[in-house]
C-alpha cells in the first residue's frame, strides 16, 4: 500500500517539484532544455499511472484512499482517492501533456519558462481533479485548471489569444458561479460535500424549498460542467479559445482539459445522481444536440483548428450520450471514448502544428495537394479521421460502438440511430478538410513545402501507432479488464 | 440579529445594483467595496468571524486596489466612457426586473408556504482545525492558484517581451 | 482441409479476426506498399485467395453460432454461419479475388491505387461482417461501415468536384436511414435482435412499416429504382475499378442478401399478397425504365450501368414474387448478375484504357483489334439476354415462370424488358464490332494492353457459360428440393421476344443505315411496321397520339431522372449546408450572444427537469 | 412565514440576476468583472448560509476562504488580459472582440 501512496502523491508532487526546479535553474539552461524536464514529468505520470494500476490489480483493489503530506489527523477523512477510471484519466493526461511538449519544442520560441510553469500547474489541477473525493475540492482544482488555461491562451498576448482567453474566462466564471451555487444548495441539507455522503437520499418527494433547491443544484451543476466541456449550447467559447491559442496549448485544451474539467465532473455527477430520470434525459438531450450542431458547424468552417475544435464539441456529445445511459456499459464506453478522443484529437492538432510550421497558414482555402509533400502528416490525419468517424479497426470505432450499444440497450434506439447518422456528418466535414488540405491542386506558394521533421513527426507517428494498436487490441483489453472485475 | 441582517441585506442589494448601474468605473469599484463590507457584516452576525475578516480585507481591499490600478492603467476619459457605454441608460430595466422577480419570489414562497429551516444543530468546531486538518486538498489548490497568480502577473503584465 | 479451417474459424473471436480484421489489415499493408507493384500484387492475390479458402471452409462446415467479444455485457454480438450466408460469402470471395487482381493491374501507375485498395479492402471486410452477423444491430453497424469507404473512393478521382460523391452518399445514406428505421421497428416488434430468433413476423401494422423500410433500404443499397440514379453518374466520373467492385458486386450481394433473408425468414411473406405486388411492380418499373434508358445511351459505361439497374429489376421481381420459382431464380440471377455485370464493367475499363474513349460513336471494328476481349464480351451479352446455354437462361426462365404465376402484366413487363435489353445490346454490339465509322482517326492510338487485366475477364466469362446452373447449389442453400425445369411454351415466348428484337434491329438498321440509330424508330415511334408506315404518311389519327404518348414516356423518364437528381444533388446537401451556415452566422463573436446561449441552455435543462418530474 | 434565511436566499438570487445582467448588457470589459464579483458575493453568502443551516460553520468558512482566494486570482488574471487588450485596441469595448466568430 505504501507504493500506492507514493504513486498517488507523485501525481501532485512531481509537477510541483518541476515548477521548483524550473524556477531555481539558470534561465538560459532551462530555455535550452525545457523539453527534457516537461517530457520527463509527462512520462513519469504515465509510468506512475500504469504502475498504480498494476499494484491495484495485483492486490485486487477497486479503489485506494490516501492523503498527501502524511496521514490526516482526523481518521476516516481521506482527501484523495484513486480508482481504475481515474487512472485511465491520469494516463490520458500524461499522454496529451507529452504530445504538447513534443509540439512546443517547435512552436514555442519565447516564454519557455512560463510555458513549463503553466503546464505544470495545469497538470496539478487535472491530476488533483481526478483524484479528489470531495465536491468542493473538485471545484478548487477545476478553477486551477481554468485559470492556468486562461493564462496559457493569453500567454503570447496576440489579439486573438487575448480575445479567446477573455471569452473563455468570462463564460468559465459563470460556470464557477453555477457550480458553487449548486454546492451551497446541496450542503444546506448535508453537512459534508464528500462523494460518499451525498446520495439519492437527498431527494425526498415532499414539496419543500430544500428539495427544490437540490434539483436546482443538479441543474446548475449540469450547466456548469457542460460549459466547461463545451457542450452545445454552452459551446461558443470553445472554438474561439482553441483556435486562438498556440497549437501546443490547443492540443492540451482540446485533447484533455475539456474532458477533465467537463466530462469528469459530469461523470462524478452521474455516479451520484445517475438514477434520476430527468438527469438522464437532459444529458441525452444536450448530448444529441451537441453531436449534431457541432458537426454542422464544423462543416462550414475555414480554419483548420476551428474545424477540429468543433469536432471536439461533437465528440463530447457522444461521451455525454454514453454517460446519459447510466449503465456500466455506457460509462465504460464514455471513458473509452475519452481515451480514444484524446489520441485522435491530439493527432489532428499535431497535424495542425506540422502544417502551420511548414506552410505558415492554417486557412484551409489557401492549402491543397499536401498529400504528396507531407505523406506522414497526411497518413496520420487520415487515420485520425477514420478513428473519429468510427471506422474499424481504430480506437474510436470501439468506443463509439460501446456508446451506441449502451444507448440501444437502455431503450434509446432513436438516439442510437441519430448518433449513427451523425457519423455521416462527421465524415462529411472531415472529408472536406482532407480534400482541401491534402488533395487537389497545390497553390504556387506551397510548391516548396516539405515534410515536417523532428519532434512533431515523432509525435504524429507515436499517436497513430497508439490509435491503431489500441484499436486492434481493444476487445482483448476489455475482456482483460472485465475478467479482473475492474469494469 | 434578524433586524441587522435585514438592514444589511437591503444595503447589500442596493450597493450591488449601484455598482452595476453606475456610470463611472471608479464609483462602481467603490460601491463594490461597500457591498463587500456589508457582506462582511452579515457574515460576522451569522458567526463566521474568520470569513468576515477575510471578506472585508481581501474583497473590499485587494480587489478594489486591483480595479483601481486597472482603471488607471487604461487612460480613457470619463466623459468618453459615459458617452460610449452609457450603462445607466442601457440598464434601466434591471431595477424593474429585480423588483418584479423579488415580489414574485416572495409571493410564491408565501403562497406555497416555502421556507428554509435549519437542518441540524450547530456543531462546535474550530475553524482552524477543520481548515488545516481536513481541507488539505483545498490548501494545495490554493497554493497552486496563488502560484498561477504570480506567473500570470509575470506573463501578462511584463512589457519587455512585447518589444522583441 | 476445408473442414479443419471451418472448425478453426468457428471458435472464439477467430471468425471476426480472420474474416473482418484480416482484410482490413491487408488493406493497410497494400496502402503502405503502394509504390511496389509486385509486392502489392502478391499481397492482393494471397489475401484474396486466403479469404476464398476461408469462405469455402465456412461453407463446407456445419451451421454454427459464435459470440464475440461483448458477451460479458448485457449486449450480444452474435455471428451465425449457415448455408445461405455461406453461399453469399463464397460468391463474394470468388468475385473479390478477380476484382482485386483486376484492380491491382488496372491501377498500376495511378496515384490513387494504394488508397483505393485500402478502401476496397475495408469495404470487403464490412461486407463479410454484415453477411456473417446474426444480430440486426451488428449487421446495421457493418452496413454503415460500408458507406465511408464508398464516399472516400468517389472522392479519390474527383476530389475537386465531389458532386457525385455527395449524391451517392445522400442516396445510399437515405436508403440506409430507411434500413435503420426498418431494423429498429423490426427488432421492436420481434422483441429481439437476433435474426435466428426472429421468424415469420406478421406483415401488418408496425410489421408492415418495418418490412417496407427494410426492403427499400436493402434494395436501395443495391441500386433499385428510387435509389438508382447515382450509378450512371458514378460511371462518368469515378474509376472503373469502383464500378466493377461496388455497383457490380459488393453492394448487390449485400442488399440482395438482406432482402432475401427478410422475405424468407424474418417476415411471413405471402406470395400474391398486396405487398408482393408492390415489390414486383417496383422491380418491373426498374426493369423497363432502365432498359428504356439503355436505348439512348452513347457511352459504354453508362449503358452498362443502366443494364445493371435493369437486371436488378429482374432480381427484385423474382424475390418479390415470393414463390419458390421466383426466389430460386432470383438467387441464380444474383450469381449470374455478379459475374456478368462485373465482367462487363471490366471490359469497359479495358476498352477505355486501350482506346482512350468510351463513346460508342467513336469506337468501331473492335472485334479484329481485341478479339479475345470481344469474345468474352459477346458471352456476357448473351448471358445477360438469357440465351440458352448461358448462365442467364435458367434464372430468367424461372423468373418468367414466377411472374406469369403472379400476374400476366408482370410477365409482359419482363418480356418487354428482355426485348429492350436485347435490342440495345444488338445496337451496341453491332456498332462496336462490325461497323465502319467515318473517322477512325479520332480514336486515340492504341496503348499497350495488359494481358493481366484479361485474366479475370476470361475467368468470369468461362463462369458465365452454363456449367453450374443445373447442379442444385442454390436449391441446397435454400434447403429445398430441386425444382422442375422450365415450361417449353415460355421458352418459345421468350425466344420470340429475342427474335423480335433481332428483327427490329435489322429493320432499324436498314432504315437508318447506322447501328447506333437503329433504335430511333422505337424511341420516336414504337410499333409494328404498318403503324409506322402509316404514321410516316401522317394519315392515321392515333399516330399523333401514339407519338405523343411514347415521346411523353421517354420524356417522363428523363424528367424523372432529373427530378430525382435534383433532390439528391441540390436539395439535401443544400439543406444541410443552409442549416450549417445559419448556425455559423448566428455565432457573430459577440460575448452577449454567448451569454444568452448559456442562459438558454440553463432554461432548457430546467424545462427538462420540470417536464420529467 | 418567511424567516431571514429565506430572505437571504432571495436576495442572493436577485444579486446573481443583477450580476449576470451586467455581464450581458455592458460594453465595458472592467464592468464585466464587476458583474462577476457581484454574483460571487451572492455565492459567498449562500455558502455561509449553508454552513449556518447545517451547523458546520467551520467547514463553510474554509470553503469561503478558498473561494475568495480563487476569486482574487481570477480578478488579477482578468485585469491582466484586459490591459493587454487595451494596449491592442486603445479602448476597453467588448464589441471589438469579434475577430473570432462563426
Amino acid at each position: 500500500m505504501n507504493y500506492l501512496n507514493y504513486a498517488g502523491e507523485a501525481f501532485l508532487l512531481i509537477p510541483l517539484s518541476a515548477i521548483f526546479l524550473n524556477n531555481i535553474c539558470n534561465k538560459r539552461f532551462i530555455e535550452k532544455h525545457f523539453h527534457i524536464l516537461t517530457g520527463a514529468v509527462a512520462l513519469l505520470q504515465m509510468i506512475a499511472a500504469v504502475f498504480a494500476f498494476y499494484i491495484m490489480d495485483a492486490n485486487q483493489m477497486l479503489n485506494f484512499d490516501f492523503s498527501v503530506f502524511g496521514s490526516s489527523k482526523i481518521t476516516g477523512i481521506e482527501l484523495f482517492d484513486i480508482n481504475p477510471v481515474s487512472l485511465v484519466f491520469l494516463f490520458c493526461i500524461g499522454m496529451v501533456a507529452f504530445v504538447s511538449v513534443m509540439i512546443s519544442i517547435r512552436t514555442i520560441d519565447v516564454k519557455k519558462g512560463s510555458y513549463v510553469n503553466l503546464l505544470m500547474t495545469l497538470l496539478i489541477g487535472m491530476n488533483g481533479m481526478v483524484m479528489v473525493s470531495d465536491l468542493f475540492s473538485l471545484y478548487v482544482f477545476l478553477d486551477v485548471i481554468g485559470i492556468s488555461s486562461f493564462v496559457m491562451i493569453a500567454m503570447f498576448r496576440s489579439r486573438k489569444g487575448l480575445e479567446g482567453s477573455i471569452k473563455y474566462l468570462i463564460i468559465s466564471e459563470i460556470a464557477s458561479i453555477f457550480i458553487l451555487m449548486g454546492l451551497s444548495f446541496i450542503s444546506m441539507k448535508t453537512g459534508s460535500l464528500s462523494f460518499k455522503d451525498i446520495g439519492r437520499n437527498l431527494l425526498t418527494n415532499t414539496f419543500e424549498l430544500q428539495t427544490i433547491l437540490i434539483y436546482a443544484a443538479i441543474i446548475l451543476m449540469i450547466a456548469g460542467f457542460s460549459i466547461k466541456a463545451g457542450i452545445v449550447p454552452f459551446h461558443s467559447w470553445l472554438p474561439d479559445a482553441h483556435q486562438s491559442a498556440d497549437t501546443s496549448i490547443s492540443v492540451l485544451l482540446s485533447g484533455i482539459v475539456i474532458k477533465i474539467a467537463g466530462i469528469y465532473g459530469i461523470y462524478v455527477l452521474t455516479n451520484i445522481f445517475g438514477g434520476i430520470k430527468a438527469y438522464q434525459v437532459s444529458l441525452a438531450g444536450l448530448g444529441i444536440i451537441s453531436v449534431v450542431v457541432g458537426a454542422l458547424l464544423a462543416a462550414c468552417q475555414s480554419h483548420f483548428k476551428r474545424i477540429v475544435a468543433y469536432s471536439s464539441v461533437s465528440q463530447m456529445g457522444y461521451i455525454l450520450l454514453g454517460l446519459s445511459t447510466g449503465s456500466t456499459l455506457g460509462i465504460v464506453g464514455a471513458v473509452a471514448h475519452v481515451f480514444s478522443h484524446a489520441a485522435f484529437k491530439s493527432t489532428l492538432f499535431t497535424n495542425a502544428a506540422a502544417i502551420h510550421e511548414q506552410t505558415g497558414t492554417l486557412e484551409i482555402d489557401e492549402m491543397g495537394g499536401l498529400q504528396s509533400r507531407m505523406p506522414v502528416t497526411a497518413f496520420s490525419s487520415t487515420i485520425a479521421f477514420l478513428s473519429t468517424a468510427g471506422i474499424p479497426p481504430f480506437a474510436g470505432f470501439w468506443s463509439k460502438l460501446l456508446i451506441v450499444m449502451a444507448l440501444w440497450g437502455s431503450g434509446n434506439q432513436i438516439l442510437a440511430g441519430f448518433a449513427l447518422c451523425a457519423s455521416i456528418l462527421t465524415s462529411a466535414y472531415f472529408l472536406r478538410l482532407q480534400k482541401k488540405v491534402f488533395f487537389g491542386k497545390t497553390p504556387e506558394h506551397l510548391s516548396s513545402v516539405t515534410e515536417v521533421t523532428g519532434s512533431i513527426k515523432f509525435a504524429e507517428i507515436l499517436l497513430t501507432a497508439v490509435t491503431c494498436i489500441v484499436g486492434v487490441l481493444f476487445p482483448l483489453i476489455i475482456i482483460f479488464l472485465h475478467s479482473r472485475g475492474l469494469i | 440579529m434578524a433586524t441587522i441582517i435585514y438592514i444589511s441585506l437591503a444595503f447589500l442589494l442596493i450597493f450591488c445594483v449601484m455598482a452595476v448601474m453606475s456610470h463611472s468605473l471608479l464609483k462602481s469599484a467603490i460601491y463594490l467595496a461597500l457591498a463587500s463590507a456589508t457582506l462582511g457584516v452579515i457574515l460576522y452576525v451569522l458567526g463566521a468571524y474568520w470569513a468576515a475578516v477575510i471578506e472585508v480585507s481581501v474583497c473590499s481591499g485587494l480587489i478594489t486596489v486591483i480595479f483601481i490600478s486597472a482603471i488607471s492603467l487604461s487612460k480613457i476619459k470619463k466623459e468618453e466612457v459615459q458617452k460610449l457605454y452609457s450603462d445607466k441608460k442601457r440598464m434601466w430595466f434591471l431595477p424593474v426586473m429585480l423588483i418584479v422577480v423579488g415580489v414574485a419570489l416572495i409571493v410564491l414562497a408565501l403562497a406555497n408556504d416555502l421556507s428554509l429551516t435549519n437542518t441540524a444543530e450547530k456543531v462546535t468546531e474550530d475553524f482552524r482545525e477543520i481548515f488545516w486538518n481536513t481541507r488539505q486538498a483545498d490548501i494545495i489548490g490554493q497554493i497552486v492558484t496563488i502560484l498561477i497568480g504570480g506567473i500570470a502577473v509575470f506573463v501578462l503584465f511584463r512589457d519587455d517581451e512585447d518589444k522583441k | 482441409m476445408f473442414n479443419s479451417i471451418g472448425e478453426f474459424l468457428c471458435h472464439g473471436a477467430n471468425l471476426i479476426i480472420f474474416m473482418v480484421a484480416l482484410p482490413a489489415i491487408c488493406g493497410i499493408l497494400l496502402w503502405l506498399f503502394q509504390k511496389q507493384y509486385i509486392v502489392k500484387l502478391v499481397i492482393a492475390i494471397l489475401s484474396s485467395v486466403t479469404n476464398l479458402i476461408f469462405a469455402l471452409g465456412l461453407s463446407l462446415h456445419n451451421e454454427f453460432f459464435t459470440r464475440v467479444p461483448y458477451a460479458p455485457f448485457e449486449f450480444e454480438f452474435l455471428f451465425r454461419v449457415y448455408d445461405l450466408c455461406a453461399l453469399f460469402i463464397v460468391i463474394a470471395a470468388v468475385v473479390f479475388v478477380l476484382i482485386t487482381l483486376y484492380t491491382v493491374i488496372y491501377s498500376k501507375k495511378k496515384h490513387y491505387g494504394g488508397l483505393y485498395l485500402l478502401y476496397l479492402y475495408i469495404s470487403f471486410a464490412m461486407v463479410n461482417g454484415a453477411l456473417l452477423s446474426d444480430s440486426l444491430g451488428s449487421m446495421l453497424f457493418f452496413w454503415e461501415g460500408l458507406l465511408f469507404p464508398l464516399f472516400g473512393i468517389l472522392l479519390i478521382k474527383n476530389n475537386n468536384n465531389p458532386k457525385t460523391a455527395v449524391k451517392t452518399l445522400t442516396l445510399v445514406g437515405l436508403s440506409d436511414l430507411l434500413l435503420m428505421l426498418g431494423i429498429i421497428i423490426t427488432s421492436h416488434t420481434a422483441g429481439t435482435q437476433n435474426l435466428s430468433e426472429i421468424e415469420n413476423l406478421a406483415i401488418s401494422g408496425n410489421g408492415m412499416l418495418g418490412f417496407i423500410c427494410i426492403m427499400l433500404g436493402a434494395l436501395g443499397m443495391s441500386g433499385c429504382m428510387p435509389f438508382h440514379s447515382w450509378i450512371p453518374n458514378a460511371s462518368d466520373d469515378s474509376p472503373t475499378v469502383f464500378m466493377v467492385a461496388f455497383p457490380g458486386a459488393l453492394q448487390v450481394i449485400l442488399g440482395v442478401y438482406l432482402a432475401l433473408r427478410t422475405v424468407l425468414d424474418i417476415y411471413g411473406f405471402v406470395p400474391g399478397s398486396g405487398i408482393s405486388i408492390i415489390i414486383m411492380a417496383l422491380g418491373s418499373v426498374t426493369l423497363v425504365f432502365a432498359a428504356a434508358m439503355m436505348l439512348i445511351q452513347n457511352d459504354i459505361k453508362r449503358l452498362i450501368s443502366y443494364c445493371a439497374i435493369s437486371q436488378l429489376g429482374f432480381l427484385v421481381m423474382g424475390i418479390g414474387s415470393g414463390l419458390t420459382d421466383g426466389i430460386v431464380g432470383g438467387l441464380h440471377s444474383l450469381i449470374d448478375y455478379v459475374f456478368y455485370i462485373t465482367g462487363l464493367f471490366m471490359i469497359s475499363g479495358i476498352i477505355e484504357k486501350q482506346f482512350g474513349t468510351k463513346d460508342l460513336r467513336q469506337l468501331s471494328g473492335l472485334l479484329k483489334r481485341i478479339p479475345a476481349t470481344m469474345v468474352c464480351f459477346i458471352i456476357f451479352l448473351l448471358s445477360v439476354v438469357g440465351f440458352p446455354g448461358f448462365n442467364g437462361f435458367l434464372s430468367k426462365e424461372l423468373i418468367f415462370n414466377a411472374s406469369l404465376k403472379t400476374n400476366v402484366i408482370f410477365y409482359i413487363c419482363a418480356l418487354l424488358g428482355t426485348f429492350l435489353t436485347a435490342l440495345s445490346f444488338l445496337r451496341m454490339g453491332m456498332s462496336l464490332f462490325f461497323e465502319k465509322k467515318n473517322a477512325p482517326s479520332e480514336i486515340k492510338k492504341e496503348s499497350k494492353s495488359s494481358v493481366g487485366m484479361l485474366i479475370p475477364v476470361v475467368i468470369l466469362s468461362s463462369l458465365c457459360i452454363g456449367i453450374y446452373s443445373q447442379n442444385g447449389l442454390v436449391e441446397y442453400a435454400l434447403g429445398i428440393g430441386k425444382i422442375a425445369g422450365v415450361t417449353f411454351a415460355l421458352i418459345v415466348l421468350f425466344a420470340a421476344a429475342v427474335l423480335l428484337a433481332v428483327f427490329d434491329y435489322i429493320y432499324g438498321y436498314k432504315k437508318s443505315g447506322n447501328a447506333l440509330n437503329c433504335a430511333n424508330h422505337i424511341i420516336y415511334a414504337p410499333g409494328i411496321k404498318r403503324v409506322y408506315k402509316s404514321a410516316e404518311k401522317g394519315y392515321f389519327d392515333p399516330y399523333n397520339w401514339l407519338i405523343a404518348l411514347v415521346g411523353g414516356f421517354s420524356d417522363i423518364c428523363v424528367r424523372m431522372e432529373h427530378g430525382v437528381s435534383w433532390v439528391y444533388d441540390k436539395a439535401v446537401p443544400g439543406m444541410v449546408n443552409k442549416v450549417g451556415l445559419a448556425l455559423h452566422r448566428f455565432d457573430n463573436g459577440r460575448l452577449s450572444r454567448y451569454l444568452y446561449l448559456v442562459i438558454g441552455g440553463l432554461v432548457f435543462i430546467t424545462f427538462v427537469f420540470i417536464i420529467i418530474k | 412565514m418567511l424567516n431571514f434565511q429565506t430572505i437571504m436566499l432571495f436576495v442572493g438570487f436577485l444579486m446573481i440576476i443583477a450580476g449576470c445582467y451586467c455581464m450581458i448588457r455592458t460594453y465595458h470589459m472592467l464592468k464585466i468583472i464587476i458583474g462577476i464579483e457581484v454574483a460571487m458575493k451572492a455565492v459567498t453568502m449562500f455558502l455561509i448560509l449553508a454552513g449556518y443551516m447545517n451547523g458546520h460553520m467551520g467547514l463553510a468558512q474554509a470553503y469561503v476562504i478558498t473561494a475568495i482566494v480563487i476569486e482574487v486570482i481570477v480578478a488579477v488574471v482578468f485585469a491582466g488580459v484586459t490591459i493587454g487588450l487595451y494596449k491592442k485596441y486603445g479602448n476597453m469595448d467588448i464589441r471589438n472582440l469579434t475577430e473570432l466568430k462563426g
